[in-house]
């Protein structure tokens, strides 16, 4: 299968993310919706209210790994979903910048925004990925921790 | 030995984020790896979960020789 | 306000639409999540089996005071919201492209996820909007339809 | 004379967008609209609604000179 035609395209990247390659790339004849979700880095945090940035750290072949599991069972909990991309940026990432894009498309709107909020819970809960927070004098790792757990479980 | 992948707060915690460690199981590479990085590794150790190969694996699990034994503490990613 | 400022972007317009813009309008700095949803043209229809592009149709003052609605009611719905864009294309829309762009942008993703749901429901049932399904030899306004309703009873 | 404004399937059915029409409630304008656009136009009208000047009216609702009556046939946007 070319990527094109692939149901699921997953990535770990430092490069800047597009919604619009992702979503012309997720859309096919038989989908009439395109559900999108962007992380965004906030000027704030639960411990600090000035963030200027975020940097995230991973291992690429388990974050891939766990990644393609999430795209997976999203299709299999709703099966006419017809794509799935999940992109993950890795280390510094700016203010207003995405970190994470989700785009799932299918026949109809209802399974895109069901898929699509999915894929978002499943993957902040299963993808091995840490965020370090910049402030003004320094940095620190997140607080907003959870344990990780596999994908059957999400 | 295992090749043990230290990630996010416990490569930090540790002060490298590969090493080289003996062991036969999970409980042992990793008694031998808080004697070596010291406490603070031990607190982010005690809330982290363990994979072996990438499989979740449990305290007890057999580690081999070449077998990757990664440390994965509580996660933040999206 | 200027429309960097504003929280509401409506448009109806005959240009190829895209997301990237969008979300980058309405990414603000405490933002953490933007939703979007595309409605893209399917290869057929209820009453087509080969759709080979839409056409839409409207009286364009009344259907940018509408979108301009919906946008305040999902505001008005879920007060966190920080951003809403709803474009909807008129005239010929080739298979595969969107038709309408829902961007919403918010702190956190439940009340994104939820708006973003609202707004392209309450859109298809409150935005003078009317679409004529072109396949091969003919045309032929669309059979999925629903009485126009006020936006306060989406 | 109120401006009429046929929308979508009205437009088709009546073979014109707009056009002038006297009548000083809607139920007289769209009386006249039917007798002139004929059967096709007056089953689209069936099942529209009719704004004033961008606002839902009804029958009796009251027209002025150059308020628009607008005829909406159930809508198929998104």
């Amino acid at each position: 299968m070319t990527a094109e035609s692939s149901p699921t395209w997953v990535a770990v990247t430092p490069e800047s993310l597009a919604l619009d390659p992702l979503v012309a790339w997720a859309t096919r004849p038989g989908c009439g919706a395109v559900v999108t979700f962007s992380g965004t880095v906030r000027d704030h945090s639960a411990d600090h209210d000035a963030v200027s940035a975020l940097e995230y750290e991973t291992s690429e072949p388990h974050a891939l790994a766990r990644l393609g599991e999430v795209a997976e069972e999203a299709r299999r909990r709703w099966p006419d979903v017809a794509a799935v991309a999940l992109h993950h940026r890795v280390g510094r990432v700016e203010l207003g910048e995405p970190t994470v894009l989700v785009v799932v498309a299918a026949p109809h709107r209802a399974e895109a925004f069901e898929a699509g909020r999915y894929c978002i819970d499943a993957l902040k809960r299963s993808v091995p990925m840490w965020k370090r927070e910049h402030f003004p004098g320094g940095s620190a790792w997140s607080s907003a921790t959870e344990p990780i757990v596999p994908v059957e479980s999400t | 030995m295992a090749r043990l992948v230290l990630l996010g707060p416990a490569h930090e915690a540790a002060g490298v984020r590969e090493d080289l460690v003996e062991g036969d199981t999970v409980e042992a590479v990793l008694a031998l790896a808080s004697a070596r990085y010291g406490e603070a590794f031990a607190a982010v150790l005690a809330t982290s979960q363990v994979w072996v190969n990438g499989e979740p694996a449990a305290a007890t699990s057999p580690v081999a020789d070449y077998d990757e034994v990664a440390v994965l503490p509580p996660v933040s990613g999206g």
